[in-house]
């Protein structure tokens, strides 16, 4: 079965997101269960997969038995076989810990709740893993719809920022759209191997360049980079938390594996960093989202809308690492893509616990929730350190490689830009814990003991939570080997 | 000159898909009311299908389906050259259908907001979410 | 929805001018209607088709028979009607397009009048038609919004006509000739 | 150029004809209930015009396939036959209950 | 044959520009939804003439048809929307 | 030289570590959760002994963790210099321990549980820093540190602990992420290597003196912990924390990991030959003279005894600092001494501090006059202390600062040698009049006027110990001193 | 807002201009995308899998992964728009006041905080804004839906012949149940088909896509690969191809014709199913 | 491909879509959007799209109209641009 996995890796999802869907008109107890079985699957086969591509290098996997100009297909290399694992596995554990959520919020829409979920992650399982320029395309609307049906139901202000949201990914994925046909009509193939084969010669054409900058500025408006972010804050804030816990970790971590995908695969390194020749611009304008997603989120006052804000600086670490044009920065970029989901999966699985019991994360609300939530907050702090950058968690290997190439590009802005943003996130973090930790004050000696009243959240949330808190630290610890059995492999050969 | 206008006469076609998607992006960016904003979404969207048929386009072939499909004469050769490329029309099949969702789910969206906010202006809304 | 109100609503009965049935389709027991659509469809199928192997007849025969059972109920044919209606309407229809063709010429001419808007006169005339089968009416209403300078504005269900004219000559003959063909048709011409 | 065509073409010019009129009638006339009479009927008959005079065409090179095809060309026709009243009907009925007056005699083309 | 179609269908094309001013200049939606009505039954016989330019009619007729079926459908719908809201007549607020 | 590849660092450091869930668990019976405390002290001063012998032959104990890329692990290596740390610090927690029964308890403190934990996980950090053998490690344990030790900083939980904990967090974590972090990464982009090394990993590569400069200064300033001025003023303000976590943490682990950063960086990073020839030592010199005298001055104006004692601490490290820097092999090994001596002098002092507090509720030195009366072994222990830190026999501090002074002349340093003995000067200045105003003038308080009554007995019996050990390393220095001298010669050869 | 707008849409079309100068000029034979790819298609289609519609062809088999996540895609915007719309009974604030017509004489009754009329062939449920049905455009409808929904299952049957195929034969089908909706009222359409079979036919439309998909995967082939059907219907792989397009044309059908539906009376009721378009 | 009734169609097209944009009332705007769909489609016929036209004709013509209709009739007509 194993030399099936990549179609299952997405067709199990499908069919059993329809099946959910079936359930929710039958009985809905189902749904939860037969999500998690088909999620597990998933993860499993993109473990499998991993494995696979560690053992026997690059897996092709004809859809409909046709070989890949004419029909589509899969290509698992190192880049997605390291993501992949990633994608599924933090899906599945926000879906076992958004269990108790969504029975809360929406008892009577579970059903069609867990099949937008298992569609929502079939699509960016399927972004992942495609071979094919165009597929990719349809995958990334079949995300995007179900992520504005997750992220709509939330607050009073969700439908409104959702469809922000909406309209500029609807640019977005037709900007990429557009720098398909671009390349469609010069090369006139839509296989991303192909295509790569047959650019070389088109370097110097205006049109390969107009197909790269449209595709490039459709994929950042979907990961939310600097100048195009504003979508993403209230959109991700107001939604439920079950959904931004989801969407969050993982859809701008996609959006920057597919612009990797684009530079490495599609348009070579060559024509990203030689023809054209942009990186620095590139890199200052990270520089730039770095600087302002860390002033942002000190601005805020609100729990969720600072990790938001943090997360628009986070996609200027990768997006800056990525164009670094070195092999330690790319290698960053690669690794804080893993890294940086499974730290915002945590913060917003804590976020998650907060809202479930608090009903609020308004920094108000926040008092005294070390106390009250000593597990959730235990976890946060892991999360919260990670997103610092403090060994041994993960976070700051990522950090580690994404400085190094800066120094080695000679991109001193952007180093500093890094410097810089870990300093504000040990403000912002050190300020929920303050709030968490005092609030409301003891008496000045501070001899009086106060019975803390424990309010956890149930074990269903706070065991995912720990399984990715500890993960933090486990990814952070083997680090090397991540980097010298996956990630080198990456990175094509002569590339600097 | 002469290259110039032999230039823009050869390829109109794209001249008028700039045009048109720029006509829906502007409306996109501009514009203040929600649905017009969506209406501007599916020109954007129709101007990219516009594009990628023009690429299919072929002088002197005719439409992509065999002629003679069945019958007597079912084999005989296909020449590449007669028929207009179908693989745009595919994609473009799709793209529309995609369009065709997003515009549910945009018109969804625009109904819950009008729900909750009893207008569809975006500085309306803008004012009551500030005054909130 | 309720399911037991579904049920108890949706019990049969004749009398009523609901037009469909709210059984749902194909819970009659009986089977004419579903024969006869079926086999109305199934011409029309071959019209459309236009491929005679057996393949396609028999996804013919699948479609129709789904286009059947969920649809009978809404054109509600019958084996007489079906006949008598096909003998009656071709020369009907002779007839209508003789004045739709001359009602055209009518408005084409006030189109291109130079002062057309002396010649023209709206006004809405009210009447009375004697007709009473749902079909019948608005066959008629049909036909006169197809004919001379006359809209259908609004038809009751009991036959209250009202009609907007382009100017008197138009409204003027109503109900007249046509009225009594259409009752031709439809077996009403006892008045 | 046999007579089938001419008599082809002779169909197409009057659908045509009465297309134009259509479309000028719609510009022309003073309100919405008198343009509806050049829209609900000049175009059906013009459609039914010119239509006969493609199904006609259609069976220039005669065949089974080609006579089933000029059959679909006329149940277009029906089709339109049935839905432009329908919709006429569904445009001045609407018009109606929105409150609109009609023109009368004098008043100002609007 | 062929260059006769082709003149009538811009002929046509023309035809539709007069209709589509209506549409354009108004002043009522429900003069709109004349002029979008007339733009749809030139369109199904445009559409005709454009499968005789192809030599293709028999591809061409069912689109024409669908065409026509779903011209009718929208039409109602927008006229519908007068059923349910009466006298709603904010345009001219705006005009 | 012979290596042993043993996992006993790894265990060393763990073990304090591995205690946390049995604290947490038993935090409802404070006996048992500190008889767990008590245990992992025990085991980790066993462990640590445990190496003794072997690196006292000379030996090294290596252990990798992971290694995440070339030159760059998470990796253990114990050498003379960390031995000498790692013994320190891990004695002392076994004391410090015990006087932390004894004050929190005198105090009725709130969050205990909360306190043993991260009091363990500090240590766990001290530890791994002390044999921490790359740059990188000594990175992961001192952040580990840095932060720990914040919860402690700020147990009181109230709005002074609060502004405290800010400034030492923007102090220290800020100086780490933005000063020591490129620093090392740029040292690993010029080396390839983060590995500590005899010569210094900096010393074959072709870094411009500017940037050494930089890069040095980075360093230095950036181990804030070190409280080098002007990165000191984090420590006075975090004199807020309890008193044992001031004593443990603010005279052995956290400001001597500053420290013992700096030494490493020095030796191990730069290395003797590129310091001296490119006369870098002479900057830190003047930096590490300027903080000596500054914080004595700064000391001598103070009332409140536990801010004095940080004063003194800033310049106590300096000290250190300075005989490294020195460069001299007779300066090297006094401010390698001195690191034990000051701990265990410092130590006392904020023990008697502590339990004045318990006792009495005093904290400023002018309150004290006359406790002598009422406490008199505290004071006495005290004295003894404050003699050690003045350098002054019978006490160890004597030895330490007579190796700095042979060092600043075998340098041929005289000025840095006025600097230390007008310190030295200074030092006695603001300590010999507390323990004078407290054993012979009247007191103003009526509270001394009763009979003897010390603070309780956990409180007590830690800081006798420890003044006791402060006389006794005057006459049996071994150890330390042995370990210095290894450390010394293992550098510079002589 | 506007002036960004301007600027943003200058330079975006500044940019596409320039690009297009160097365009394969239009409707060019020699176009690398007429060269490149498409001949193949065009030639072999009816050899690989004897489909004259070279666009379903390449549509259902050759990249038919594409078209079942399109399907995917009108599937999940169905529900969406139910779960962003449909207001279930519970969130509901107050028992509704329920309206009964009776159906012969016209006269309306209303009930008062959600009781109900007791079940009765004479009463049909109604709303508030409830208005009657025109007549003509009622019974004009009646005649021609059945007709609609025959030509969309020719639609969908002839899709290897013709143009259309399971997407344009599922919009059409579903504009008829629309157009039922619309000639009477929303509460009929709903009773002809209801919500749960809608929700459940969306889900098994796609499902009979992957499904098929999924077979070929039991079937020792890779995913989609139709010839592997062959063993199933007894024919040569080339004409299961051609027949498994059929199947899978027939699962988009299903699926859209539901979505349609579903799309719009959440759309047109807001979510309360009572009173459409 | 029969490049003047393209053309011609084109500019229609044009039209269409900026009069949708320009209407001050959403229901105008949804009529004549559907009046930009009818374009599209024979657009696309003639260019030998004959699939693709067949789908805008259903979507864009009929189904899409009918959302931005119902969709319409469930908010507000009222516009300020």
């Amino acid at each position: 079965m194993s030399e099936q996995y990549p179609a299952l890796l997405v067709i199990v999802p499908l069919l059993s997101a329809l099946v959910v869907s079936v359930a929710g008109w039958v009985n809905k107890r189902w749904c939860f269960p037969i999500a998690v079985a088909a999620l597990s699957v998933s993860a499993w086969s993109s473990v499998g997969l991993l494995f696979r591509v560690l053992n026997e290098g690059v897996i092709v996997y004809k859809l409909g038995g046709w070989s890949p100009p004419m029909g589509i297909a899969y290509y698992i290399d190192y880049l997605n076989g390291l993501v992949l694992p990633v994608v599924s596995i933090v899906a599945l554990l926000n879906l076992i810990s958004s269990k108790r959520t969504v029975e809360q919020q929406f008892p009577d829409k579970t059903g069609p709740f867990y099949t937008l979920y298992v569609l929502m992650v079939t699509g960016l399982l399927g972004i992942v893993v495609t071979g094919d320029a165009f597929n990719l395309y349809v995958l990334l609307e079949i995300a995007s719809l179900t992520g504005y049906g997750l992220l709509a139901m939330g607050e009073e202000r969700a439908p409104l920022a959702t469809l922000n949201y909406l309209y500029m990914g609807t640019i977005g994925a037709c900007f990429y759209l557009l720098g398909i046909g671009y390349l469609y009509i010069v090369t006139g193939s839509l296989n991303m191997v192909d295509i790569a084969r047959l650019l070389p010669p088109l370097y110097q054409s205006k049109a390969v360049l107009a197909a790269f900058i449209i595709c490039m500025v459709g994929v950042w408006l979907k990961m939310a980079f600097f100048p195009l972010h504003a979508w993403l804050p209230n959109a991700y804030t107001f939604a439920n938390s079950a959904s931004s816990s989801l969407i969050a970790p993982l859809v701008t971590k996609v959006m920057v594996y597919v612009m990797i995908r684009l530079m490495l695969t599609i348009f070579t390194p060559k024509f990203v960093f030689n023809t054209l020749a942009v990186h620095d611009a590139v890199v200052w304008l990270a520089v730039i989202a770095i600087a302002m997603g860390a002033v942002l989120a000190l601005k805020e006052r609100n729990l969720k809308k600072m990790l938001t804000y943090i997360v628009v600086a986070e996609v200027g670490y990768m997006v800056g690492g990525a164009w670094l044009g070195n092999r330690a920065g790319l290698t960053g970029a690669v690794l804080h893509i893993v890294n940086d989901a499974l730290m915002t999966l945590c913060v917003f699985l804590v976020v998650g616990n907060i809202v479930y019991k608090i009903k609020g994360y308004a920094f108000g609300d926040l008092k005294g929730l070390f106390a009250k939530m000593p597990f959730t907050m235990g976890a946060f702090v892991i999360g919260a350190l990670s997103i610092i950058g403090v060994p041994p968690t993960c976070g700051f290997f990522s950090k580690w490689y994404l400085i190094l190439g800066a120094i080695q590009a000679h991109q001193y802005g952007f180093m500093v830009a890094l410097l810089f943003s870990s300093l504000i996130n040990v403000v912002l973090f050190f300020r929920v814990f303050e709030i968490g930790f005092y609030e409301p004050f003891s008496d000045h000696e501070g001899h009086e003991h106060h019975p803390a009243v424990m309010a956890e959240a149930p074990l269903t949330m706070l065991v995912p939570l720990y399984v990715v808190a500890i993960s933090l630290i486990l990814v952070g610890l083997y680090t090397g080997d991540i980097v010298n059995h996956i990630v080198q492999f990456v990175i094509p050969k002569g590339f600097m | 000159m002469t290259d110039l206008i032999s230039m823009v006469v050869a390829k109109y076609n794209y001249w008028i898909y700039i045009t048109l998607m720029m006509i829906g992006l502007y409306a996109m960016i501009a514009k203040n009311n929600l649905v017009k904003k969506i209406v501007g979404m599916n020109i954007f969207q129709t101007a990219i299908i516009l594009f990628y048929v023009s690429i299919g386009v072929k002088k002197g072939a005719t439409i992509p389906i065999l002629e003679h499909g069945h019958g007597p004469n079912a084999h005989h050769v296909v020449h590449a050259v007669d028929y207009i490329n179908p693989l745009p029309h595919v994609l473009m099949l799709t793209a529309i259908v995609v369009g065709v969702a997003t515009l549910g789910v945009a018109l969804a969206l625009a109904i819950r907001i009008y729900n909750n906010y009893n207008t569809l202006e975006e500085d309306e809304i803008l004012a009551q979410v500030r005054e909130k | 929805m309720d399911k037991q109100e579904e049920e108890g609503l949706g019990r049969k009965h004749n009398t009523s001018k609901r037009e469909i049935s709210d059984q749902g389709p194909g819970r009659r027991k009986n089977f004419g209607p579903y024969v006869v659509t079926f086999f109305i469809l199934f011409g029309v199928w071959v019209v459309l088709s236009g491929k005679f192997d057996p393949f396609h007849l028999s996804l013919g025969v699948i479609s129709c028979a789904i286009v059947a059972y969920l649809s009978a109920d809404l054109l509600r044919p019958s084996m007489r009607g079906l006949l008598i209606l096909l003998v009656r309407w071709v020369p009907y229809l002779l007839w209508l397009m003789k004045e739709i063709f001359k009602a055209n010429l009518h408005v084409t001419y006030l189109v291109f009048h130079p002062r057309m808007m002396d010649l023209i006169d709206p006004k809405i005339v009210k009447f009375r038609s004697k007709l009473e089968g749902d079909l019948a009416l608005v066959t008629f209403a049909n036909s006169i919004t197809l004919t001379p300078g006359t809209i259908t504005v609004n038809v009751s269900p009991d036959g209250d006509f009202k009609v907007h004219a382009i100017d008197k000559a138009s409204g003027e003959p109503l109900p007249g000739e046509m009225e009594a063909r259409i009752a031709k048709i439809f077996g009403e011409s006892d008045g | 150029m046999d007579i089938m065509n001419i008599i082809v073409c002779v169909l197409l010019f009057s659908g045509l004809f009465f297309l134009t009129g259509g479309a000028v009638g719609i510009l022309r006339f003073p309100d919405f209930y008198s343009r509806l009479h050049p829209a609900g009927k000049l175009d059906t008959l013009g459609s039914l015009l010119a239509m006969t005079a493609f199904a006609l065409f259609n069976l220039h090179h005669f065949s089974l396939g080609a006579l089933l095809t000029s059959l679909k060309i006329l149940l277009i026709v029906v089709f339109i036959f049935l839905a432009s009243p329908t919709a006429t009907h569904g445009i001045v009925d609407a018009g109606v209950r929105a409150g609109l007056a009609p023109w009368t005699k004098g008043e100002k083309r609007r | 044959m062929d260059s006769i179609f082709l003149y009538s269908s811009l002929y046509l094309a023309f035809l539709m520009v007069l209709s589509l001013i209506r549409a354009m200049i108004g002043p009522t939606v429900l003069d709109r939804m004349i002029g979008v009505n007339a733009i749809g039954s030139k369109t199904v016989v445009l559409l005709i003439m454009i499968g005789f330019l192809y030599h293709r009619m028999d591809m061409f007729v069912d689109i024409a048809l669908a065409y026509a079926m779903l011209n009718f459908i929208a039409v109602l719908a927008a006229s519908r929307y007068f059923q349910k809201r009466k006298g709603l007549y904010d345009e001219a607020l705006y005009r | 030289m012979e290596t042993i590849t043993s996992i006993r660092p790894l265990l060393a450091v763990l073990v304090s570590l591995l205690i946390i869930p049995l604290v947490v668990v038993s935090s409802r019976s404070p006996n048992v959760r500190e008889t767990w405390t008590f245990v992992a002290a025990v085991a980790k001063f066993l462990i640590v002994l445990s190496m003794l012998p072997a690196i006292l032959r000379g030996t090294e104990i290596v252990y990798t963790v992971v290694q995440f890329m070339p030159g760059a692990a998470i990796k253990f290596r114990v050498d003379a210099l960390g031995m000498l740390f790692a013994l320190v610090s891990s004695s002392l927690w076994i004391i410090t321990s015990a006087y932390s029964i004894g004050y929190m308890r005198g105090l009725k403190e709130h969050g205990q549980t909360r306190y043993f934990c991260f009091f363990a996980i500090c240590l766990s950090a001290t530890i791994g820093a002390a044999f921490s053998a790359n740059l990188l490690t000594l990175y992961l344990f001192y952040e580990i540190l840095s932060l720990a030790t914040y919860p402690l900083v700020t147990h009181h939980q109230d709005l002074e602990a609060r502004s405290s904990g800010r400034k030492y967090l923007l102090y220290v974590v800020g100086a780490s992420i933005g000063l020591v972090l490129p620093a090392m990464l740029i040292c690993y982009n010029l080396a390839g290597t983060l590995e500590f090394s005899k010569n210094g990993i900096l010393a074959g590569t072709a870094a411009s003196p500017s940037l050494l400069f930089i890069l040095l200064f980075m360093f230095v300033f950036g181990f804030a912990k070190s409280a080098i001025m002007p990165m000191h003023s984090w420590l006075p303000a975090a004199m807020v924390a309890p008193t044992p976590v001031s004593a443990l943490l603010h005279a052995v682990a956290v400001v001597k990991v500053g420290v013992f950063s700096i030494v490493r960086i020095l030796t191990g990073v730069f290395g003797i030959q590129l310091l001296s020839s490119s006369h870098l030592g002479m900057a830190v010199c003047c930096v590490a003279a300027f903080t000596i005298l500054v914080g004595s001055f700064i000391a001598l104006s103070q009332d409140g005894l536990k801010r004095l004692l940080a004063f003194s601490t800033i310049a106590q490290l300096s000290y250190i600092v300075l005989g490294v820097a020195l460069l001299s092999p007779k300066g090297m090994t006094g401010g390698m001494l001195h690191i034990a001596m000051h701990a265990f002098g410092k130590i006392t002092l904020f023990f008697c501090a502590g339990a004045i507090f318990v006792a009495t509720g005093k904290k400023n030195i002018s309150e004290m006059i006359g406790i002598g009366r009422r406490m008199p072994v505290t004071m006495a222990a005290f004295f003894i202390a404050s003699l050690s830190i003045i350098g002054m026999p019978p006490c160890g501090g004597f030895i330490s600062k007579w190796y700095l002074a042979l060092g600043t002349l075998q340098a041929h340093q005289i000025g840095f040698l006025v600097v230390l003995l007008f310190s030295s000067l200074l030092n006695a200045c603001y300590f010999i009049p507390i323990t004078y105003k407290a054993f012979f003038c009247r007191p103003e308080d009526a509270m001394f006027e009763n009979k003897v009554q010390e603070a309780p007995v956990f409180c007590v019996v830690p800081l006798v110990i420890t003044a006791t050990i402060s006389v006794i390393l005057l006459f049996y220095p071994q150890p330390f001193l042995r370990l210095a001298r290894m450390m010394v010669q293992s550098i510079t050869g002589v | 807002m506007k002036i960004i707008g301007l600027i943003i849409t200058v330079v975006t079309g500044a940019l596409l201009i320039y690009a297009a100068a160097d365009f394969p000029a239009w409707s060019d034979p020699a176009s690398p995308a007429s060269t490149y790819l498409s001949p193949h298609f065009i030639e072999k289609t009816m050899e690989e899998t004897s489909v004259p519609n070279i666009v379903t062809a390449v549509l259902a088999d050759y990249r038919g992964f594409d078209t079942m996540f399109e399907t995917t895609v009108i599937f999940s915007a169905g529900v969406v728009c139910f779960f962003l719309l449909r207001i279930s009974r519970r969130e509901e604030e107050e028992p509704e006041t329920r309206y009964y017509r009776h159906v012969l004489t016209g006269v309306t009754i209303q009930l008062k905080e959600g009781y109900k009329m007791p079940p009765s062939a004479d009463f049909e449920r109604i709303d508030a804004v409830w208005t009657p049905p025109d007549l003509i455009i009622k019974t004009g409808c009646r005649i021609l839906i059945p007709f609609v929904q025959l030509f969309a299952l020719y639609v969908i049957a002839h899709g290897h012949h013709s143009p259309g195929g399971g997407f344009q034969g599922g919009v059409i089908l579903g504009a008829s149940v629309i157009l039922l909706a619309i000639s009477h009222d929303l509460r009929t359409a709903v009773r002809r088909m209801s919500e749960k079979l809608i929700g459940i036919l969306c889900a098994v439309g796609v499902f009979i896509y992957a499904g098929t998909g999924a077979l070929c995967l039991l079937l020792k082939q890779n995913f989609l690969d139709y010839s592997a059907l062959a063993g199933v219907l007894h024919v040569d792989p080339i004409t299961a191809r051609s027949h498994g397009i059929l199947i899978v044309e027939i699962g988009v059908g299903i699926a859209v014709l539901a979505t349609m539906i579903w799309i719009y009376n959440n759309i047109s009721s807001a979510g309360r199913y009572r009173q459409g378009l | 491909m029969i490049w003047p009734i393209d053309l011609a169609i084109l500019t229609l097209v044009v039209i269409a879509g900026i009069g949708a944009l320009m209407v001050k009332d959403l229901l105008g705007a949804a009529i004549l959007f559907g009046a930009y769909s009818f374009m599209m489609c024979l657009l696309w016929s003639i260019m030998g799209a004959v699939d693709v036209a067949f789908t805008e004709a259903s979507v864009g013509a009929g189904v899409s109209t009918v959302f931005f209709v119902a969709a319409v009739f469930r908010t507000s007509r009222r516009t300020k641009d």
